[in-house]
Formats: structure tokens, C-alpha cells, sequence
């Protein structure tokens, strides 16, 4: 398996990575087969991203993703993330090997869920 | 240039420098096919035959009851299903077969991966005709009690196969107190060149070629031999010999150091396998809550060659089914890394491996939303 | 020291120096275990691809269609006895196979060893499941019309192995043009070292796996890889890409020297194969109411190596099958020699072959009983 | 197959070779599953062999056998080669590989033969 030197970069210094207090979102994404697992939280202003944090558990590189992952949510309309594509996830990591694409699945799917979160908690 | 530490011994070891210097002379000179008659082939055929007879001599054996195969995995095949095969073809002559499947009984194991001799005999049945297990476990590196199985085995007149891979040349085998009839050795494991082993078997053993071909290896393993590669595995068996003793002193030391320092500075982390009857340089340790992987990469990027206990292979997680079988738990088997150490290891080596181990974990579980929401 | 001439390529080939450079880092930095996720796991798998590679370029298929054996008789073990158990066990599940035996028709050749393909056609039946032959037969080295044979295959729907140890690297091999399904390649024939080789397998080829254990290959070949082994193999089908067009012509004309000029002071000799669909290295010679390994002991004393065209083993001489379905007479098979050329071999060397041979022959019919009586 | 100096000295150099004008006896050895034949030619004066000569055709090493057996027969009473041992002939090229024993017994089978012969002739 060879992972992408912006992946192994990511892995080496994850960046908002941890938990939130108080969060206006949160999400899970999970690859039941693998125990892979994510949770992202989101700060939310004026319908835009404005801080990120998120937990994993998973095989190598889902640390990596959720990393990349999160760097590519903050500063985004929540309406786009509502529609977070998994492939512009994987990109952000320069692609992963094909026994690890889950990675980006589980991703994206956390980061969708907390749109939705916030969606649900303001109506 | 980041310092480099292999911690992964169990998985395949460096060519020693002597081995390299035993192979070459049969690349260049040496080279002939060793069936054929002329001198070329003859000064083929000898380098084979050295090795043959270094390697009957190391295991107390005869000459011709060692078989050169192309690995650990073709040794098994042929002693497993070579038995089975040659069984098979028994039973169909005298026509009392029905079908052709071969039905597996498995034995378990205890918490330290060991299994109980008495299990054994309860398992066998009138029809069985192979009783295999592995001397030690690749994983945790639980000895098993092959003399007491052996004994069992005897008992009930059933062929005993065992696969020595991960103990051939690092601890002491006795074949003939053990009743073994079939034993699987390897050469990359102790300091020789990939794509070679053997597979010793007993003399009057009854069993079928699982490769057809030429009369190589006295009909029992067709294809010209992989001479080069036979002659680095008798250097390496020569030098194993040499060093076997002295070396597990030391690397078992290694090992209790490396987990030991581990469990002094990671909470929430297990030392897999039996205390003592074990690898001299097998520590198979469970951090709860991380995923195996994870850990193998971050070493990785630090430089350090460890294994993951549980392969995410194809998208399926498997957790390791030895720790499985041992009972522990899921949430420790997830995390499972094998450190298996060598004749390279040295003190520092640990000790770094130690310090890099503790703040990657930290983080990790930091990051990781399983047992801490 | 007496001058050595080694004149048995088709037996096997000495490693070429660029082919032990290639191979050294493997034994060395580069020995980890290709399945090892670390970075001397993948170091080693590196070597591994690169390799595979090379030899799907050489051959002009996908790098997934190539899987590394331990030699040209596993490839073959794998290609024909692989497609025979998948069929079985098709065949099993549709439960409508009674026995489990195969039915193996032979075709024959004609004078020169050529197989007709109308008789392939002929041989068909309707539940034929694989064609397999020899793409140049090692001993007489007549080239089969694969392509023609290869075309009867594809009209029937049957699949279709070729053996190419012979041929691998020396004559040029178009598996799509062919219609080959299955290749069988190896290493030790072409400079490359012992214990390696090839199968190709036409993406789509349904086939079982005959090793089984761990999932290396993807599957289809289980066992640690020959990784030292493969990166050497990869290095000579590089150099043999290189060098085959002309090797091929300075051998050819190499070969018919030593023919020609054996015929022309020798009598009662006659050359086996076909005149020009011929391996280039390649001169099979029967010597008549002489013995082949006479003549090869008598060589060996002069530093020459060739191999005895009759080989008795065991007790029973066994006239070349091959002369005999080519319908050479007994008096003739027993005595034949095949000298098989190689990068080494120089003018002067076929020369000191010549000058050796006259008076070796003429001495052993000088005592013999036989023809003279 | 490794054969012994003694035998490779005997195969250079062949004693005895070649056949006989009018034998006091001659005598044949054959190994049908080999084609291997040695043919033995005895002149003998006053019981004993004062001169032989063979002929022998098969693999390798029977040549070298039968040069080595020649000389064994060789100043022998002819009494000693109607019991001749193949044990004896092997011994005199020190040992024959497995394969290649039966050229022991090509070449005694051979010279008994020629030494019965001998005797039928004088009857
Ligand atoms: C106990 C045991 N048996 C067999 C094998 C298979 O050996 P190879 O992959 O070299 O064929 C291994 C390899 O790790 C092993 O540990
Ligand atoms: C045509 C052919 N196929 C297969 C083989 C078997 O190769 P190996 O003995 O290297 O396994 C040979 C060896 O001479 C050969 O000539």
C-alpha cells in the first residue's frame, strides 16, 4: 500500500483534530466491515463553516482524510457540505489505495451528517 | 536520513553477508543444472548436496528425508495435502471412498494461544490421517507442546506434520523425540535467501508429489532446484547453528524490554502470547482502542518496520484470529502490533522504539472518538 | 586448468553479472517482505512490480496477468493442472461429473517433431477443456506453429497453454496473435537465476490456484515471492530484449558449424529438428551405433559439457521420447547428443567441440561391439 | 552421477580394447533394459588367461568397466574366472554409482561367459 506524500503529511500533523465544546453540529460516518469510524463537529456562522474538529478510529489513513477533510470544510457554505462528494474527500489526499477508499467514505459521510445536524437542530 | 529499526523478523529477515558470499559462486561458475552428468552439472549438484546434508545434520536427521521446496508455504502443501493426496489415492484403490472431501477438525486454544495435547486425542477420529499444527505461532510466538502431540499422534499411529517456519533455527527441534513425521522450514526467516525451504520427511512417510514434472528430489518435488538459493540455506542453517544459542538469550531480553518499557510509559496496553514458552523475539502487544494499523504507520513514518495484528485487507477488517481464538477482546485485538525482533536488533533500537511508540499512541487515542466518549 | 566449453544452455545458463547486481539489494536493504505495509515491505514490493513490469512490457500483456512461480515446472503445474481443477470444480458443482479423472489426448509429430494443427483439430472433442504443447521442445528445438494451433484453439473455445521455457526471451513470442491463454516462462534459461519464473494468464482465464495459503499474487500463487529472484528475472528479460535479435543469428550460425563440421568428419551422423524452424542454440545430433553418454563422459573429460539425448536412470535406458515419435531408429536415438548454444559460447569453442568429438567417437565405435560385428 | 578417478582413468585410456583374431574363447554379457553389451575375447595357455580383448557398447561407464575387468582377468587361471564375482570387477574401478551398477554385471557376465567358453571348447 503507498499512500500519497500529502496523505503521510496529514497523517504526521492531523490538524484540527479533538473535540469541541459546544458544537451547533456534530456527525458520524462509519464503515461497519472495518470499525472504521468519524465523528466531525462543526461551528457555524452566517450559514458558513467556520470551525472544524473531528475524532477518528481506523485503519492508517482515516486520520489522514478526516485531517484533509476537515481543512477542506472550514471556511465552506454549509449547503455545499450538505453535498460533500467522497471523490473531492479523496482528492484531498491525493487518492487512496484500493483496499482504503473507505477512508473517504466514512469522511465524507461524517461531514454530511453534521451539515444535516445543524439543518435538524434549527428547524 | 531518519534512523531505521526492522522489528519484523517473523515476516522475512536480511540476507547475511555469508550467505550472500555462499550463494554467489553458484550464479557464476557453479551454474549448471544440477540433473545434468557433465562437471558443470556435478559442481551444481554438490552445492545442493552440501546444504542437503547440513541441514540432515542440523536436525539430526538422514540425507534423503530433506525435500527442497520454493518455500514455507509449498513445504505445508506438500506435507498437508501431499498426505492427504497420496491417502486419497490409497483409499480409492481400495474403493472405499465415497466422495472425495477431507473433513478438518480444529483444536483450540487456551489464552496464551497453547494447545492441550488432550484436546488432540479427543479429536482424532478412526479416520484420521494428519494431525498438523504450527511449532510456534507467526503472531503471538506461543510454543507449542509438539512432543506431548507427537506422543498422541504416535499413540494412534496417525502421521504428524508440523510447521517449524517461525522456529527453525531459533529454537531447539527434535523430530524424533517429538514423532514428527513432517516438518516445515524455511530459509528467509533465519537470514536466507527468499524462495527456497524445505520439508523434512520421515523416512517410510506415505505420501503423494504435489508437483509434477522431472525426477528431482528423488520423484518427490519436480523441478530443477533452485541451487544458489539451496546453498545460501545451508550457510544460513551453518551460521544459525552457530549463533542460535546465544542469540535468543539476547533477543529474549530485547523483546522483555521492548514490551516492558512499553507497558511502563502506554496505559491500557497487553503482551499477547505465553510468558515464557515463547519466540525469543516475538512480543505481540494490544493497544486498546488504537487500530493496529494506525500504529504501523506512524512507526513507519518514524522509520520503524512493525506488523499489524489485524489486516484490513480488500475492505474487510480481519482481526487477527490467533488473539481471536485466545479470547481477547475486540477492542484490544483491533490494536494488536507485532514486534518481532532479530539478530540486527540492538538496545538503542528498543529504546527508540519505545520513546516513538508512547506520543504516537497518545495521539491517536487522542484523536480516536472510541473509548473515551 | 583444461579449456571448459559449456554447450548445455537448454539445461540452464549461467546468471549474467547486470542480473546479480539487480538481485544484490534484495538480499541486502531491500529484504522485506513484500506483504509487509512498511517501508521495507515496500522497498521490496517495489522490486517486485517493476519486475512484473518489465516482463508484461516484454510480453505485451497487463501487469495483472503475470504471476511469479518457482520455476517453469510450476508454471506449468499451475497452467495446466490450475484450468483442470477450476473446470472440475465447475464441473463438480453442476454435478455432472461422475469420475474424477481426466482423459489427456496425445498428437503426434512428424519427422521433424512438428505437430500438424488439422491434427489438434481432430483431437478436439467436445468436452475438451485445455490444449497444451511445447512452444520449442528443449531436446530437438523444432518451433510448433502456435499461432495455426492457437487459432484451431480460439474456433473451438478452448483454452490454450503454451509452453515457452525454451523459447521465453530467444525467439520472438506474440501471445494475442497466438491466442494464448496461459505462457509458461522461465528465468534460469535466459541468464537469470534458478528458482524463478512466469505464467501468464489471459485476464479472463478461469483457473484455481494449486498453492494455497497466504493471498499473494492475488491469489492465484500463494508463498512469500522470490523477491531477489524475481528482481533478477525482470533484469535478464531486459538484457534478452536487448540482445535476443542478434544472439539469435550469431548463434544460429554458431550451431550449424558445429554440424556442419561434425558431419563433415564424422560419419554416420545425422541432425534431429526441423532444418530452419529451429531454437537458434540448438543442434541435436545422433551419433549411430554409439551411446549418448559415452559420448557426453567422454566430452566431460575435455571440459565439455552436453547433455545425453538417452538417459539411463535407474536402471532403464530411455531413448529420447521425442527422437522416438519422430520415428528415428533405435540404432540412431541411443546415440544422441544435443549441444545447445549460448551468449558464452564462441567460434573457437564449437571448433575444440569438433576436434573433440572425431576422435571420441571413433574410439567408442572402435570397441564396440555393435554395427561392426 | 560421480564416478571414481580410477574408472575416469580407465575411460581416457582403455586397456585391452578392441577384438581378437582366432580366441581361444569368447564370451558375451548384456543388459537388456540398456542396450549394454561387453563381448570378451581370451587366449589362454596352459589354464591361465595370458591375453583378452573387449568390445563394449552402453552408457558411460561400461567401457572403463570392462578395460578394468580385462586387466583383472588378465594372468588369471581360467578356474578363478568361472566364479568371477562382479563385486570383484566393480572393486577394480572403486565402486559404481546406484545407476550404474548393472556395468559390473555386463562385464563379469561377459568374461564367465568367455571362460565357459573355454571349457565347452576343450570338451
Ligand atoms: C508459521 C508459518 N508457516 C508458513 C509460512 C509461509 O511461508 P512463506 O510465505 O515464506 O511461503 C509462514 C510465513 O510467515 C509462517 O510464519
Ligand atoms: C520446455 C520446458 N518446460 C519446462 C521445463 C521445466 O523447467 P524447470 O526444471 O526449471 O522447472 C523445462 C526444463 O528443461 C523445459 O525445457
Amino acid at each position: 500500500m503507498v499512500y500519497s506524500s500529502r496523505l503521510i503529511e496529514h497523517f504526521r500533523n492531523p490538524r484540527n483534530a479533538g473535540m469541541m465544546r459546544n458544537p451547533d453540529a456534530t456527525g458520524e460516518g462509519e464503515y461497519d466491515k472495518c470499525g472504521d469510524l468519524a465523528r466531525f463537529y462543526l461551528r457555524v456562522r452566517d450559514g458558513r463553516v467556520v470551525d472544524v474538529r473531528f475524532q477518528t478510529y481506523g485503519c492508517g489513513p482515516t486520520i489522514a482524510v478526516a485531517s484533509a477533510g476537515s481543512e477542506l470544510a472550514t471556511g465552506r457554505p454549509l449547503d455545499d457540505l450538505l453535498r460533500l462528494d467522497r471523490d473531492e474527500v479523496e482528492q484531498a489526499v491525493d487518492g487512496l489505495p484500493e483496499e482504503r477508499k473507505h477512508a473517504a467514505d466514512v469522511v465524507a459521510d461524517a461531514i454530511r451528517a453534521a451539515a444535516r445536524d445543524y439543518v435538524r437542530r434549527r428547524v | 536520513m531518519t534512523r531505521r529499526v526492522y522489528l519484523d523478523h517473523n515476516a522475512s529477515t536480511p540476507v547475511h553477508p555469508e550467505v550472500i558470499e555462499a550463494m554467489l559462486p553458484y550464479f557464476g561458475e557453479r551454474f549448471g543444472n544440477p540433473s545434468s552428468i557433465h562437471g558443470f552439472g556435478r559442481e551444481a549438484r554438490e552445492g545442493l548436496e552440501t546444504a542437503r546434508e547440513r541441514i540432515a545434520n542440523f536436525l539430526g536427521v538422514a540425507k534423503d528425508e530433506i525435500v527442497f521446496t520454493s518455500g514455507g508455504t509449498e513445504s505445508d502443501n506438500l506435507g498437508v495435502r501431499g498426505v492427504a493426496i497420496e491417502h486419497h489415492a490409497v483409499l480409492r484403490t481400495c474403493e472405499t471412498l465415497g466422495g472425495q472431501g477431507f473433513a478438518v477438525t480444529y483444536v483450540p486454544v487456551d489464552e496464551y494461544g497453547t494447545v492441550d495435547p488432550d484436546d488432540v486425542r479427543r479429536a482424532i477420529r478412526p479416520d484420521t490421517i494428519l494431525i498438523t499444527i504450527m511449532h510456534a505461532n507467526s503472531e503471538v510466538g506461543t510454543i507449542e507442546p509438539v512432543e506431548e502431540i507427537g506422543r498422541v499422534a504416535r499413540e494412534h499411529g496417525v502421521p504428524f506434520h508440523v510447521d517449524a517456519v517461525q522456529t527453525f533455527g531459533k529454537i531447539p527441534i527434535d523430530v524424533n523425540a517429538s514423532g514428527i513425521n513432517l516438518l516445515s522450514f524455511s530459509s528467509h526467516k533465519i537470514y536466507g535467501p527468499k524462495g527456497v525451504a524445505g520439508l523434512y520427511i520421515r523416512k517410510g512417510t506415505r505420501m503423494a508429489a504435489i508437483q509434477h514434472g522431472g525426477e528431482h528430489e528423488r520423484r518427490r518435488r519436480a523441478g530443477t532446484e533452485n541451487v544458489a538459493g539451496i546453498a545460501g540455506f545451508g550457510k544460513a542453517v551453518e551460521i544459525r547453528e552457530r549463533d542460535m544459542a546465544a542469540e535468543a538469550i539476547r533477543v529474549t531480553a530485547l523483546r522483555d524490554r521492548l514490551s516492558e518499557g512499553i507497558g511502563a510509559r502506554v496505559p491500557d496496553v497487553r503482551v499477547n502470547g505465553h510468558p515464557t514458552r515463547r519466540l525469543p523475539g516475538t512480543a505481540s502487544l494490544c493497544f486498546r482502542h488504537v487500530e493496529s494499523e494506525s500504529i504501523v504507520l506512524g512507526l513507519d513514518l518514524k522509520g520503524i518496520g512493525v506488523s499489524a495484528g489485524s489486516a484490513c485487507t480488500s475492505g474487510n477488517v480481519e482481526p487477527s484470529y490467533v488473539l481471536v481464538a485466545m479470547g481477547v477482546p475486540l477492542d484490544w485485538a483491533m490494536g494488536a502490533v507485532r514486534c518481532s525482533l532479530g539478530r540486527g536488533t540492538l538496545a538503542e533500537d528498543i529504546d527508540y522504539v519505545i520513546d516513538s511508540v508512547e506520543p504516537l499512541v497518545r495521539k491517536l487515542r487522542a484523536v480516536s472518538p472510541v473509548g473515551t466518549a
